[in-house]
């Protein structure tokens, strides 16, 4: 089953402002989409009408042949990561992250620990994300890219707040999920160690 | 009813009966006037709008 | 299912991490039937006469109160889209959350009650009908207020909106439930209110859901 | 479901056939509305006879049936309209549950008052706790929740989507209301003589009756057509139709 995002004729309006109009792409397996774009531009907004959370006031976005509305496996092959981290401050990184383990339906290979041990957060597992530096809430967040099986990563500014290390742990895992031939939407000011991937590169705010 | 005297006093209940036809009054005017305004001045500005 | 327990272990966990929150509509509910009796006058005979309204209308705003915060604080840190792209449908997340939210702010109110009961020398013996109808009432306002919650999660000044939206909607609930707590404390038959607010509860059950999940996901779309 | 019967249903969902429908029917029922108040008014103020028991002061019920009437009417449509734009996705459908909304409110106001100040030459106070009343004046709170609501978000198409919830979770909730509040009424007081359009009222008093639903419904059509009317407008802004119409008319 070939892997495909695609999008017709997507028109995003928040309030009084156009945001996007007409769009329309098609993202087929082992591709990254990078959205740029100044502030504003509704970089956010499209990530969120992928994710299917946001709503889109015209067009269609499908995953594999289906509307996502009516995908009923889109929710399981999708990993979302805003702004936010969605992490509880009251809970331990561990918490968090067994949290979401437990509400992915088949069970990843790969224990809470080494998530966070291959995040350089080992040493953090018991201490309250509340506690923690932007940058290392921000590194648990990552942790859930790796749970379960997503073939379709919609990134928006992973690495805010990470440093150079981080950057380029964001990169690593990038390239190993788009080698295995997952997909990728990402929308990032800072530059990622990208080259070699098959990048499509789309620009908002110019409509 | 047969006067006009007793039409205006409405048997002694006219206080009554004129103020309830009167907020009908009202209120049936205001409805009616609000959105035609609403709509000119939205076809005016559109129109303004347009001629650059 | 078994993502269901989770978030309710978790919800839970999370509640008693941090009991200052639980304590708000408690506490909310003491003064505001304190106040009746300093609004009113001391003279038992009256206090018992108007003690289950006074009682239901405190527990009412009291329930209306807490909810604010059902979705707020997922809705701060992101776990609430979260949850919206999670396996398990909307509509039961949302029952959970309701419940666990229920059984940290509801329910203490309901065993709260009698004490309170006692203060407005409302009878003892008629305490089985109190409890019974507030566990009812509770249950239906958490899920009213929650349908507000929801509406309003997105929203700055959310406060003061969900208890107008929610009020209009709790009326039916106030009255079969002051109705049999009165009843019962005049020794009259309360069943038939009681079968009343039962069936608001099962209503409110099978639909409520359906319209909080509706409007979280309106609430998180723009 | 063969798509000819269901064409109708959509053409109503493109913007310039709803807006010149609309533009087209708006006066009809603005003239039927004016006639059918003169006529009705002229029936029940000067012809109908005067009641035995409550003097001329039941005249009132010539505005206050109909306006409690229509406050239900409304709301109805209300919900109905919004049940459509979820359902479907019609955004035209938010507009007219948008448009009748205020409307809706102020004919409720309008019970209100009138049912209030009818009550004073009935029992000698202006506010009566009847069942009628006290329904009436929830479902004003109904309506001003869904205002407020549709307000409150900074985005107008999310903000008519979550009234729209609201106007659901409402409709569903107003016969219990109603219900809950009719029983709390008779148990307290007992069922009260509200001599309202019964069935036991002369026929001349009646038939002017009749005449003043029939007008305050032409009257409601019109003002909706015209706010819908300014709902499209505001929401096609920018459409080519729009500006295309602008330069003919």
């Amino acid at each position: 089953m070939k892997l495909e995002l695609t999008a017709q004729g997507v028109t995003i309006w928040r309030g009084e402002r156009c945001l996007v109009h007409g769009l329309s792409f098609s993202l087929g397996e082992g591709c990254i989409l990078q959205l740029a774009g100044p502030n504003g531009a509704g970089k956010t907004s499209l990530m969120r009408v992928l994710a299917g959370i946001g709503r889109l006031d015209e067009g269609q976005v499908s995953w594999n042949g289906t509307p996502i509305r009516a995908s009923a496996d889109y929710r399981r092959e999708l990993c979302y990561l805003g702004h936010s981290n969605a992490l509880k401050s009251h809970l331990t990184s561990i918490e968090n992250t067994n949290f979401y383990q437990s509400i992915t339906e088949y069970s990843s290979q790969i224990t809470s620990q080494q998530i966070l041990e291959r995040l350089g957060l080992a040493s953090l597992a018991d201490q309250p994300c509340g506690l923690l530096s932007m940058g290392q809430r921000r590194r648990t967040a990552l942790g859930r890219l790796l749970i379960g099986h997503a073939r379709l990563w919609l990134l928006d500014e992973p690495v805010s707040s990470l440093d150079a290390e981080g950057v380029s742990l964001v990169g690593n895992l990038l390239r190993a999920h788009v080698e295995q031939g997952g997909v990728a939407v990402l929308a990032t000011h800072q530059p990622l160690p990208l080259d070699g991937l098959p990048v499509q590169r789309l620009e908002l705010g110019t409509a | 009813m047969n006067s006009l005297h007793e039409f205006l006093t409405m048997g002694g209940y006219g206080a009554y009966v004129w103020s309830a036809y009167g907020a009908a009054a009202v209120a049936l005017l205001l409805n009616a006037v609000v959105p035609l305004r609403r709509l000119s001045r939205l076809r005016a500005a559109l129109r303004r709008k347009q001629t650059p | 299912m078994r993502a269901l327990a989770i978030l309710l272990r978790r919800d839970l966990r999370l509640g008693f991490r941090r009991p200052g929150e639980l304590a708000t509509p408690l506490l909310f509910f003491v003064m505001a039937t304190v106040l009746f009796p300093l609004g009113l006058s001391p003279r038992p005979d009256l206090l018992a006469t108007v003690a289950p309204g006074v009682l239901w209308v405190a527990a009412l705003l009291a329930g209306i109160v807490g909810q604010e915060s059902l979705f707020k604080s997922d809705h701060e840190d992101g776990t609430l889209e979260q949850l919206l792209l999670g396996p398990a449908p909307l509509e039961l997340v949302a029952l959970t959350r309701v419940f666990s939210h229920w059984l940290m702010g509801g329910l203490p109110l309901v065993i709260l009650s009698p004490l309170l009961g006692l203060m407005l020398d409302y009878p003892s013996a008629a305490f089985g009908t109190l409890l019974l109808s507030l566990l009812f009432g509770t249950l239906i306002l958490s899920l009213l207020g929650a349908v507000g919650a929801a509406l309003t999660v997105g929203l700055r000044q959310s406060g003061m909106l969900l208890p107008i939206l929610v009020l209009p909607l709790a009326v039916p609930v106030l009255i079969f439930g002051a109705q049999s707590a009165a009843q019962a404390a005049r020794g009259e038959d309360p069943t038939a209110a009681l079968y009343l607010l039962g069936a608001l509860l099962v209503l409110g059950v099978t639909l409520a859901p359906f319209a909080i999940a509706g409007a979280l996901r309106i609430s998180l779309e723009s | 479901m063969n798509t000819s019967n269901w064409t109708w249903f959509h053409r109503l969902g493109s913007p310039p056939t709803l807006y010149r429908l609309a533009d087209r029917l708006a006066p009809w029922f603005g003239w039927a509305a004016a006639l059918g108040l003169a006529a009705g008014m002229y029936g029940g103020l000067w012809l109908a006879p005067t009641d035995y028991q409550q003097g001329d002061a039941f005249r009132i019920i010539y505005i206050h049936v109909p306006s409690a009437y229509l406050s239900m009417l409304c709301y109805a449509l209300t919900a109905g309209a919004s049940a459509v734009g979820l359902v479907w996705r019609m955004k035209l459908a938010h507009a007219v549950a948008v448009a009748a909304a205020p409307l809706g409110a102020s004919f409720t106001f309008l019970a209100l008052v009138t049912g209030s100040l009818w009550g004073k030459p009935m029992w000698g106070t202006y506010w009566v706790w009847d069942a009628r009343l006290t329904s009436e004046l929830i479902l004003l709170f109904l309506y001003l929740g869904f205002l407020a609501l549709n307000r409150a978000y900074e985005d107008p198409r999310s903000g008519e989507r979550a009234a729209a919830v609201l106007a659901l979770v409402g409709v569903v909730n107003l016969p219990i209301i109603h219900y809950s509040v009719v029983w709390w009424n008779t148990l307290h007081q007992g069922p009260t003589v509200f001599v309202g359009g019964g069935s036991d009222i002369s026929p001349r008093m009646l038939a002017p009756l009749l005449v003043m639903l029939a007008a305050f419904t032409c009257y409601f059509v019109a003002c909706l057509a015209k706010r819908v009317q300014a709902e499209i407008l505001e929401r096609e802004r920018n459409a080519a139709w729009v500006k295309e119409m602008l330069e003919y008319s």
